[in-house]
C-alpha cells in the first residue's frame, strides 16, 4: 500500500463563538493555519484552547461563526467524518484505549480509511482481511519506526510511562493519515530531555509528512523555536497574532499571558518575598 | 364526592402509599451509590434478610416489636458493615460494573443462606401494626399502607436535610468521584463507605420489615428491589430527592395502570416510563450528568 | 540545622502488583521548612516516591516491600492515609484528581477535614480566591468542567485550605500557562516562607523548581543519583544540559537545532 | 515475555494461531470434541449439547459487554425472541433448520437494534437497566400477544429435520450444535481483530475520544447490540430446538445474570473467557450435584441443602472471581501459558 | 430381568419458591413406596424412588431428569412443574418409555392427544376451579364473582375457562383481577375488590401471599366477600400463622387432610407411620406414587411391557378405584385427570380445614 502521505489542508475558522450556559469560551474568533505550517495556539488557562480545538475536531458545536478546510465549510460535519477529512488530533488529557496495546491503538487510527463490512470481519475474509495486512505493514513501515516505539509495540498502553503514551497518541493521529495535526499540550509533564524528542518528532512530522499542524502548548521555549505562526487567545479572544518573535514582543501577550518568561527573574522576586518576610 | 372520584383518590393514595415504600427502598441504593458509585443489587436481599430478622426476633425469640425492628434494623446495618468490609472494599477502583456483579452475586449468597436458615416457606410476620381502618372522609386507607407513608414522610427529609447541610455529605460525594483524592483530603474513605453501607443496609431492613409486614416473607421476596431499582433509575441515581419524587410517580401510575387497565400491565407501564425517562434524561430526573471532556 | 528533618525516606523499595519493582532503595530527607525538589525522567519513581511517602501506594496495587519512611520523627506505616493528612502531611496528587462532580467551593470544603484534630482555624476560602481569581468566578460551577489549568488552581487552592506542616506536591506546574508558573511558584515559595510549611516538589520544569528549592535530589530507575543544594546542581553539567537545557555554558539551544543523537547521561554509565 | 519468533509476513503475524503449540491445543480440542459423543452418556451428552448452547450465547454477549462495554441485562430475552421465532417458523412455516436459525439471529438483530437504539444518550448501568426494561417488555408482549405466541402456554415444536435427518436426540443435536458454535466463535474471534472489533474495544474504554477518532457511535454501538443479539437469537434457536418448547417463562431474568455471570467469570473482553465462562458456569452446579451425592450418605437432608447450596455457590463464584481475579479465567489461564513458556527458565 | 427393582423417578422442588410442597411430596412417595415394598412390592419387583432437587427451575429439573435416566432405567417419573412437564414432553414423546405425573395440574396437560404419556393425581385448574363453582351455585344460587389470578402461567391457566363455567352455572363474574407475580402490596386490588363488592373472590396462581392481606383489608372495610382458593394455597400450616384472619378462607381439595375424622384405611396407616401432621403436598405425592405404581402393576400384570403406551393404557382402566380414603370417592381415570373434589373451610381456632360440602365431581 505505502501510500504517500495526504495532501496538507489549510484551516480557517471565522468567527467562531462558543458558550456553555452563561460561560463565553470563545468568542468570534478567526484565525488561519496555512498548509503545511506549524501554527501554534497559546493563551492562558482557560483560554478556550481546548475548547477550540474541540469545535474544529467536531466534538463540540459553536453556536456562531465556520470552519474551513480548504476552503470547504465542515462546521456542520460529525466528527467522525471530520477524522475521514483529515482532521487528527491528540489530546490534553491522554485518551489511549487501555484495554487495546500499542499496535491495536494506532490500528485504530486508521478506521475511518477502512472500508470491512462486519460479514468480512466475522468472517476475516475479502477485504477485511487485505487491509488489515496492508495496514500491519504500512504502521510497521512507516510509523513505529518513525516514532521510535518499536520496543513497545505489543505492550499494553496502560503500563507506559506518560512520555511514551504521548508518543504513541501522535502515532495513532499519524496512522488518521492527517491532512491537519492537532496537538493538545504534546510535551507537558515533559522534561528538557523528552520535550527535545518530541520536538524533534514534530518538526519531522512537518518535514517528512508535510503536514499542517496547529498544536497548543504551554511550554514557550519549544513554541517560539518550533512555530511558524503563533495565536493567542485570552478570555475566548484573539489578542495577537504573527510571527513568534513578534508575539514575544506584544505587551499584551507579556501581561496576559508570558510573564517574565525568565528563572532569574522568578528567582529574584522569590528571594524578595523571602527578605521581606 | 362522587363514586368514581372517590375511587380514583383511593386508588392514588394507595399508589402512593406503596410508592413511599419504594421510596424507602430507593433510599437505600441512593445512599450506597452516592458514596461509592456501586449499584447495590444486594439491597434487594438486606431487605429480605431485614423481614427475616424481624421473623427471627418477634416469632423466633417472641421479643416485642419494639425491640425486635431495631434489632432487625440494626442487624442489617451489620450485615452492611461485613459486606463492605469484606468484599466491596477490596473491589476498589474495579470497574462499576464488576462491583454491581459483585453485589448481584452476594444478593444469591444471601438468598441461599436465609434458605439454609429459614427454609424456603413464605411465612407471615406477627402483627405488629395497628389494624384499625384509615379513614380520611370517605376515603380508605390501608393503615400499613399509611404507616410506610409516615416512615418515608420522616425518613426522606432527614436524608434530604443531612446532604444539604452536613460537611459529611460532601464527603461522602467526594469518595464516590475519587478516593485517592478523597484520601488525600483528609477524608476517612474506609469510614464513609462503611457509613454508607451500613446506613443503606439498615434502611433496607427497615423497608423489609415494612415488606415483610404488608406481604409476608419469603426468601424471593428481593424481587422488589428491582421495582425500587427502577425508580432509582427515573429519579437518579445519586439523588435522594429522586428516590422520594420517582417512588411516588412510580406507585402513583403503578396504581393506576393496574386498576384502569388491568394488573398486567402494571410492570410494563412502569418499564415504559423508565426507558422513556432515560430517552429524555439519560441520568434520570434529578441525577447528576457524567461530566464528558476530551 | 539541628532539628531532626520533618520527612526521612531510608531505602525503601517498592512493588507495583507484586511484580514490577519501580523504587530500589531510594533514601532522601526534607529539613524542617525547607522546599526540596525532586527531578528524574519520567517514569523514574517520582510519583511513586510521593505516594509511598502519603500512604496512597495501596490503592494502585503498589506496596512498600523494605525500608522505612518517617514524618515528624513518626514511622507513617501505621497511620491511615487521611490520619497522615489530619497530622499535617498535605499530598498534592499528579494529574489534579480534583473532585469533578463536586463544585469548585465543595472542593475547598472537601479539603478541610485535614484540619480535623488539629484544632486549626479553618481558613476562609477567600484567601484562595484572591490567588486565584478565576476560581473565585467559577466558585459554584462543576470542576469537571474547568479546564486544565483552573483545575490545577484548584488542586493547589485545597492544599492550602489544608494548612499542612509538609506539603508534597507533584508537578503543580503541568499545563500551566507561564505567567501562571510563575505565580504559582512564587506562591509556594511565599507560604514557605511566611508560614514555614516544609516542601517536597516534584516537577519537570526544572528551572522554576530550582528557583524555589533549597535542596534538590535526581532519581533514574528508582534510586537518587544525584543530590545536592540548589547552587550546586545548577552548576553540574549534566543537570544543565538535561534538565534545563543549556548547551555548553552559555544560553539554550534551540529546539529547531537538536541532532539526532543524544548523549548519554554520565550517571548512568 | 515469550521470546520473540522471526515472523514470515505481517499476514503470519495477524494470524489467530501463530505457534505450533496453539495448533496442537486447536488438534487436541477437535479430537475430544469429535470422540465426546461416543464416550458420554445421555447426561453428559445433553449438558454437552447445553454447553454449547451456553458458549454461543455466552459470547455474544462478551461481544456487546464485554468488548464494546455496554452492560446488557437482557440476553435472556434476546435468547427468547430468537427462540420463538424458530418456533414460530417451525409451526407455522416449515422452512428449513439452517433458515430458521439464521431468521432467527437475523431477528434477533433487529430487536437488538431497537434496544441498543438509547444506547447513544443512555451510559453505564442506566444502559443496563434499560435493557432489564427492555426485557420485561418484551416478556410482555410473549404473553399477551396470543395469536403468535400461544401466550402463557407457548409453543412446542416438531423436532427439527437436518438434512433429511431428524434431530431428535441430543446425539443428533451434538453434531449440529457444536459446529455451529465453533464457527460463531470463530467469527467472534475474527471480529476482534479488524477494524470492527477494534472500534468496539474504542467504544468501551472511552467512547467520546473514539468518536473523535473517527468512530461514528451510534452505529457502532447498534452495531454490536446487533452482532451480540444474532448470536443470543441463534443461541435461542438453537435452544428452542434442544428443548422443544417455548414459554415466556423459558427464559427468566435470571438467566440474564447468569450469562454475565457466564463472561464475568471467564473473562470480559475475551474470546477465551466467554466460552469457560460459559462451560464453568453450566458445570459447576452439576458438578456440585455430584458432591452432594457424595456427601448424602454423611450428612443428613442432603439433598434439600442442594439447592440452597447452588444459589450460594453461583454468588460466592461471582463474588469470589471479582475479588480475587477480576480478570476472570481467562487470566488463570494466560499465567499458566505465560508460565509454561518460562519454564526452563524460572523456578 | 424380573427381580429387577423398578424405579421411579423424580424431578422433585425440595427447595425454592415450591420447597415447601416438594419436601412432603417427597415424603408422601417415599412413605407410599413403603407401604408398597412391605406388601411385596410390584409382581415381587422392589420400587425405589430417585430423585433430586430441583429448586423449582425447569433447566434444573430437565438436567435432574436426564442424570437420572441415564442412570436407571426408569418407567415411571414424578415432575414438579408445569414448565418441565412441557418442556419435557416431547422428549417423553420421544423416549416412549415411560409415563409421569406430577405437582402440576395445569389445564393444558389435561390433553391425552399432547401429552399422552402424562397425567394428572386430581383435578385440572380449570376443574378445580369448576368444583368451586359449583359449590357456589349450590350455596349461593346467582352469586357475583371476582376473580384473582397471578400473571404466570400458573395463575391465568384457568380464567378462560372459568368465564364460561360461571355463566353456564348463573353466576356473574363481576372482575378479575390480575396482580404481577411479584407485588406484595395489593392495596390497589383490594379497592377494586370493595367496589365491586363481589360475594365470592376466588384466588388462583398463588401460595399463600397476597390472600392474607388482601383479607385483612377486606374485613378493616367490612367486606362480606368470601375468600377461595385452589389446591396449593390450601394447605393448614401455611395458614396457621396468619391467625385469625384467615378463618373462613375456602377452597377446592382434592384429597382427605391428615386429620380428617371419617373412616380412612391408608390415612389411618399414614398417621402410624408419621404421628405429626403432613401437608397435602404430602397426600399428593403419596397418591401419585400410587397411581404411577397402580400403572406399573396392571401393565406387567397384564404381561405387558412398561413402556409409555401399556403404562398409560393400564392406568385408564383405573375404575372405581378406591384409594384408601386418601380421596373420598372411588375415582375413575379415563383421560389425563381425576375430576373430583370437595370444598374445605379453614377455622383459625382448630388450625384446621373442615370440610364443607360433599365430594363434588366434575366429570362430564
Ligand atoms: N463542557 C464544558 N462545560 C462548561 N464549561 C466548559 C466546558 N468546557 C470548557 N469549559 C470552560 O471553558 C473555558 C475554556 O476551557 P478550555 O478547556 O478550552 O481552556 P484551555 O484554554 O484549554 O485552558 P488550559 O490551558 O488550562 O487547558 C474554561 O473556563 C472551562 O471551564
Ligand atoms: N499502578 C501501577 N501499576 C504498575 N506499574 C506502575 C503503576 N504506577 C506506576 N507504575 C510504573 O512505575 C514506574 C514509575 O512511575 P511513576 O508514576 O512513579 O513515575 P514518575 O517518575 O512520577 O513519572 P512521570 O514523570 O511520568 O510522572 C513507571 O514505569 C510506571 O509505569
Ligand atoms: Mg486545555
Ligand atoms: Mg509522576
Amino acid at each position: 500500500m505505502n501510500e504517500a502521505p495526504r495532501e496538507a489542508g489549510r484551516l480557517e475558522v471565522q468567527g467562531l463563538s462558543l458558550s456553555f450556559g452563561g460561560l463565553k469560551a470563545l468568542r468570534d474568533v478567526s484565525f488561519a493555519v496555512e498548509a503545511g505550517s506549524i501554527t501554534a495556539l497559546i493563551g492562558p488557562n482557560g483560554a478556550g484552547k481546548t475548547s477550540m480545538f474541540n469545535c474544529i475536531s467536531g466534538f463540540y458545536r459553536p453556536q456562531q461563526g465556520r470552519i474551513l478546510f480548504d476552503g470547504e465549510n465542515v462546521t456542520a460535519r460529525h466528527a467522525p467524518a471530520r477524522a475521514k477529512l483529515g482532521f487528527a488530533r491528540t489530546f490534553q488529557n491522554i485518551a489511549l484505549f487501555r484495554g487495546m496495546t500499542v499496535l491495536d491503538n494506532i490500528k485504530l487510527g486508521r478506521h475511518a480509511h477502512m472500508k470491512s463490512n462486519a460479514l468480512q470481519a466475522l468472517a476475516y475474509w475479502g477485504a477485511a482481511r487485505r487491509e488489515e495486512i496492508a495496514l500491519r505493514e504500512e504502521i510497521e513501515k512507516r510509523i513505529i519506526d518513525f516514532l521510535e516505539i518499536n520496543h513497545i509495540r505489543h505492550m499494553p498502553v496502560g503500563s507506559l510511562p506518560y512520555g511514551l503514551q504521548k508518543r504513541v497518541e501522535l502515532a495513532r493521529a499519524l496512522a488518521m493519515k492527517p491532512r491537519i495535526l492537532l496537538l493538545d499540550e504534546p510535551v507537558a509533564g515533559m522534561n528538557r530531555e523528552e520535550t527535545e524528542d518530541m520536538a524533534r518528532f514534530i518538526l519531522d512530522v512537518k518535514e517528512e509528512w508535510g503536514t499542517t499542524i496547529l498544536m497548543v502548548e504551554h511550554d514557550m521555549g519549544m513554541v517560539m523555536d518550533i512555530s511558524d505562526h503563533v495565536v493567542v487567545l485570552n478570555f475566548g479572544q484573539v489578542i495577537a497574532q504573527g510571527l513568534p518573535s513578534e508575539v514575544q514582543a506584544d505587551p499584551r501577550v507579556v501581561e496576559a499571558y508570558l510573564g517574565s518568561g525568565d528563572p532569574a527573574a522568578l528567582m529574584k522576586r522569590i528571594n524578595e518575598t523571602q527578605e521581606a518576610a | 364526592m362522587s363514586d368514581e372520584l372517590l375511587f380514583f383518590t383511593e386508588v392514588s393514595l394507595a399508589g402512593l402509599g406503596s410508592g413511599a415504600l419504594l421510596s424507602i427502598t430507593a433510599l437505600a441504593f441512593v445512599l450506597i451509590y452516592k458514596a461509592t458509585r456501586v449499584i447495590n443489587l444486594a439491597v434487594s436481599e438486606i431487605l429480605m434478610l431485614g423481614g427475616y430478622l424481624f421473623f427471627a426476633a418477634a416469632a423466633g425469640f417472641g421479643l416485642p416489636a419494639w425491640i425486635a425492628i431495631p434489632l432487625a434494623i440494626i442487624g442489617g446495618g451489620i450485615v452492611g458493615a461485613i459486606v463492605e468490609r469484606g468484599v466491596i472494599r477490596p473491589m476498589l477502583g474495579e470497574s462499576a460494573i464488576s462491583v454491581f456483579m459483585v453485589t448481584v452475586g452476594l444478593g444469591s449468597v444471601l438468598v441461599g443462606l436465609a434458605e439454609l436458615t429459614w427454609g424456603t416457606d413464605p411465612r407471615t410476620l406477627p402483627e405488629f401494626m395497628s389494624n384499625t381502618p384509615i379513614f380520611l372522609g370517605d376515603v380508605y386507607l390501608s393503615p400499613k399502607i399509611a404507616i410506610a407513608m409516615a416512615v418515608a414522610a420522616v425518613v426522606v427529609p432527614l436524608f434530604l436535610l443531612l446532604f444539604r447541610f452536613w460537611r459529611g455529605g460532601v464527603a461522602l460525594r467526594a469518595t464516590a468521584t475519587d478516593q485517592a483524592a478523597a484520601y488525600s483530603c483528609g477524608i476517612n474513605v474506609p469510614g464513609v463507605f462503611s457509613l454508607a453501607w451500613i446506613i443503606g443496609c439498615a434502611t433496607a431492613a427497615g423497608a423489609g420489615i415494612l415488606l415483610g409486614a404488608i406481604g409476608g416473607i419469603s426468601p424471593a421476596m428481593g424481587v422488589f428491589g428491582l421495582s425500587a431499582l427502577v425508580v432509582v433509575i427515573v429519579g437518579g441515581l445519586d439523588s435522594v430527592a429522586g428516590a422520594l419524587i420517582g417512588g411516588l410517580v412510580i406507585g402513583l401510575v403503578e396504581a393506576l395502570a393496574g386498576t384502569y387497565l388491568g394488573g398486567e400491565f402494571k410492570m410494563v407501564t412502569t418499564f415504559g416510563i423508565l426507558i422513556v425517562a432515560l430517552m429524555i434524561r439519560p441520568y434520570g430526573l434529578f441525577g447528576t450528568t457524567e461530566i464528558e471532556r476530551l | 540545622m539541628t532539628a531532626e528533618p520533618i520527612l526521612e525516606v531510608n531505602n525503601i523499595e517498592v512493588v507495583y502488583n507484586k511484580t514490577v519493582q519501580v523504587l530500589r532503595g531510594l533514601s532522601l530527607s526534607v529539613e524542617r521548612g525547607k522546599v526540596v525538589t525532586l527531578l528524574g525522567s519520567n517514569g523514574a519513581g517520582k510519583s511513586t516516591t510521593l505516594k509511598a511517602i502519603s500512604n496512597l501506594l495501596t490503592l494502585q496495587n503498589g506496596a512498600l516491600t523494605a525500608g522505612d519512611i518517617r514524618f515528624n520523627g513518626e514511622s507513617i506505616a501505621a497511620v491511615t492515609p487521611h490520619g497522615l493528612v489530619r497530622k499535617g502531611l498535605f499530598h498534592v496528587m499528579e494529574g489534579r484528581r480534583i473532585f469533578e462532580d463536586l463544585t469548585v467551593e465543595e472542593n475547598l470544603t472537601a479539603a478541610t477535614f485535614a484540619l480535623s484534630g488539629r484544632g486549626l482555624k479553618p481558613m476562609p476560602f477567600e484567601r484562595v480566591y484572591n490567588y486565584f481569581p478565576r476560581l473565585r468566578e467559577r466558585r459554584n460551577g462543576r470542576a469537571g468542567y474547568l479546564s486544565g489549568g483552573e483545575q490545577q488552581m484548584l488542586a493547589i487552592g485545597r492544599a492550602l485550605i489544608a494548612q499542612p506542616s509538609l506539603m508534597l506536591l507533584d508537578e503543580p506546574s503541568l499545563g500551566l500557562s507561564p505567567l501562571l508558573v510563575e505565580e504559582i511558584f512564587t506562591i509556594i515559595a511565599r507560604i514557605n516562607r511566611e508560614t514555614g510549611v516544609s516542601m517536597l516538589l516534584v516537577e519537570q520544569n526544572a528551572a522554576v523548581a530550582f528557583a524555589v528549592a533549597h535542596y534538590g535530589y535526581i532519581m533514574e530507575t528508582g534510586k537518587i543519583v544525584l543530590d545536592g543544594p540548589t547552587e550546586r546542581l545548577m552548576s553540574d553539567q549534566d543537570v544543565r544540559e538535561f534538565y534545563l537545557g543549556m548547551s555548553g555554558g552559555e544560553g539554550h539551544k534551540s529546539y529547531r537545532e537538536i541532532k539526532h543523537y543524544k548523549r548519554r547521561k554520565r550517571w548512568l554509565s | 515475555m515469550r521470546i520473540a519468533t522471526a515472523k514470515q509476513s505481517y499476514s503470519s503475524d495477524e494470524a489467530l494461531l501463530r505457534t505450533n503449540t496453539q495448533w496442537a491445543w486447536m488438534g487436541i480440542l477437535a479430537l475430544a470434541l469429535l470422540a465426546a459423543p461416543f464416550l458420554l452418556d445421555g447426561y453428559w451428552l445433553y449438558l454437552a449439547c447445553l454447553v454449547t448452547i451456553n458458549v454461543a450465547s455466552a459470547t455474544g454477549l462478551n461481544i456487546l459487554t464485554g468488548f464494546t462495554g455496554l452492560v446488557s441485562l437482557g440476553q435472556a430475552a434476546f435468547m427468547a425472541v430468537g427462540a420463538y421465532t424458530v418456533a414460530v417458523l417451525q409451526r407455522d412455516v416449515g422452512t428449513p433448520f439452517l433458515f430458521n436459525l439464521l431468521a432467527a439471529g437475523a431477528l434477533t438483530a433487529i430487536v437488538g437494534v431497537l434496544v441498543g437504539l438509547p444506547s447513544l444518550r443512555v451510559k453505564g448501568l442506566y444502559l443496563a437497566i434499560a435493557t432489564i426494561a427492555a426485557s420485561f417488555i418484551l416478556h410482555f408482549v410473549f404473553v399477551n400477544w396470543q395469536s403468535l405466541t400461544n401466550g402463557p402456554s407457548g409453543i412446542s415444536l416438531e423436532p427439527a429435520t437436518f438434512f433429511g435427518a431428524p434431530l431428535t436426540s441430543n446425539f443428533h443435536l451434538y453434531w449440529v450444535f457444536v459446529p455451529i458454535t465453533a464457527l460463531m466463535v470463530l467469527g467472534a474471534a475474527n471480529l476482534f481483530r479488524t477494524r470492527i472489533g477494534r472500534a468496539f474495544i474504542a467504544i468501551r474504554d472511552r467512547d467520546i475520544s473514539a468518536e473523535v477518532l473517527g468512530i461514528p457511535l451510534l452505529r457502532y454501538k447498534l452495531l454490536s447490540f446487533a452482532i451480540s443479539s444474532f448470536y443470543a437469537g441463534i443461541a435461542g434457536g438453537m435452544w428452542a430446538y434442544f428443548f422443544r418448547v417455548v414459554t415466556p417463562e423459558s427464559f427468566p431474568f435470571i438467566t440474564s445474570i447468569f450469562f454475565l455471570a457466564a463472561i464475568i467469570v471467564g473473562g470480559m473482553g475475551t474470546i477465551l473467557g466467554g466460552i469457560v465462562g460459559a462451560v464453568f458456569m453450566t458445570l459447576v452446579p452439576e458438578l456440585l450435584r455430584f458432591l452432594v451425592e457424595w456427601a448424602s450418605p454423611f450428612v443428613p437432608n442432603a439433598g434439600t441443602l442442594l439447592s440452597p447450596v447452588r444459589t450460594v455457590v453461583f454468588g460466592a463464584l461471582i463474588v469470589g472471581f471479582l475479588v480475587f481475579e477480576p480478570q476472570g479465567m481467562a487470566e488463570i489461564i494466560q499465567r499458566i501459558r505465560r508460565f509454561f513458556h518460562l519454564w526452563p527458565f524460572r523456578k | 430381568q424380573d427381580n429387577q427393582e423398578i424405579v421411579i423417578g423424580g424431578s422433585i422442588p425440595l427447595t425454592g419458591v415450591f420447597g415447601f410442597a416438594g419436601v412432603g411430596i417427597e415424603a408422601g412417595m417415599q412413605d407410599y413406596i413403603k407401604i408398597l415394598n412391605e406388601e411385596g412390592g410390584i409382581d415381587g419387583r422392589k420400587v425405589r424412588l430417585s430423585y433430586e432437587d430441583t429448586g423449582y427451575k425447569v433447566d434444573t429439573s430437565v438436567a435432574v431428569f436426564n442424570k437420572l435416566t441415564s442412570q436407571d432405567e426408569i418407567h415411571l417419573y414424578y415432575g414438579d412443574s408445569t414448565g418441565f412437564a412441557k418442556t419435557i414432553n416431547p422428549e417423553l414423546d420421544r423416549r416412549g418409555t415411560m409415563i409421569m405425573a406430577g405437582a402440576s395440574f395445569a389445564s393444558e396437560l389435561n390433553d391425552p392427544a399432547k401429552f399422552p404419556a402424562q397425567f394428572l393425581a386430581g383435578p385440572d385448574y380449570t376443574e378445580m376451579v369448576s368444583i368451586l363453582l359449583e359449590f357456589i351455585a349450590k350455596e349461593k344460587p346467582g352469586a357475583t364473582i371476582m376473580l384473582v389470578n397471578s400473571d404466570t402461567e400458573f395463575g391465568r391457566d384457568p380464567i378462560a375457562k372459568t368465564k364460561e363455567r360461571a355463566s353456564a352455572l348463573g353466576l356473574e363474574v363481576v372482575g378479575e383481577i390480575i396482580t404481577p407475580p411479584t407485588a406484595v402490596d395489593v392495596s390497589t386490588e383490594v379497592l377494586k375488590l370493595r367496589r365491586a363488592r363481589p360475594d365470592y373472590a376466588i384466588f388462583h396462581g398463588y401460595i399463600l401471599a397476597p390472600l392474607p392481606e388482601f383479607m385483612n383489608q377486606a374485613k378493616q372495610l367490612g367486606l362480606e366477600t368470601k375468600f377461595m382458593g385452589t389446591f396449593w394455597s390450601m394447605d393448614s400450616s401455611i395458614w396457621a400463622d396468619v391467625g385469625e384472619a384467615a378463618n373462613g378462607f375456602m377452597g377446592v381439595m382434592p384429597y382427605r387432610y391428615y386429620y380428617d375424622t371419617e373412616a380412612a384405611p391408608m390415612l389411618d396407616k399414614i398417621r402410624e407411620m408419621r404421628p405429626q401432621y403432613q401437608s397435602t403436598a404430602y397426600t399428593q405425592g403419596f397418591l401419585t406414587a400410587m397411581l404411577l405404581t397402580e400403572a406399573a402393576k396392571r401393565t406387567l400384570a397384564a404381561g405387558q411391557e412398561l413402556n409409555a403406551k401399556n403404562l398409560k393404557a393400564s392406568l385408564n382402566t383405573i375404575k372405581d378405584f378406591d384409594t384408601g380414603g386418601l380421596i373420598g370417592v372411588p375415582i375413575s381415570i379415563p383421560g389425563n385427570s381425576i375430576p373430583v373434589g370437595r370444598i374445605y373451610q379453614y377455622d383459625a381456632a382448630a388450625k384446621q380445614m373442615k370440610p364443607a360440602s360433599d365430594w363434588i365431581s366434575v366429570q362430564e
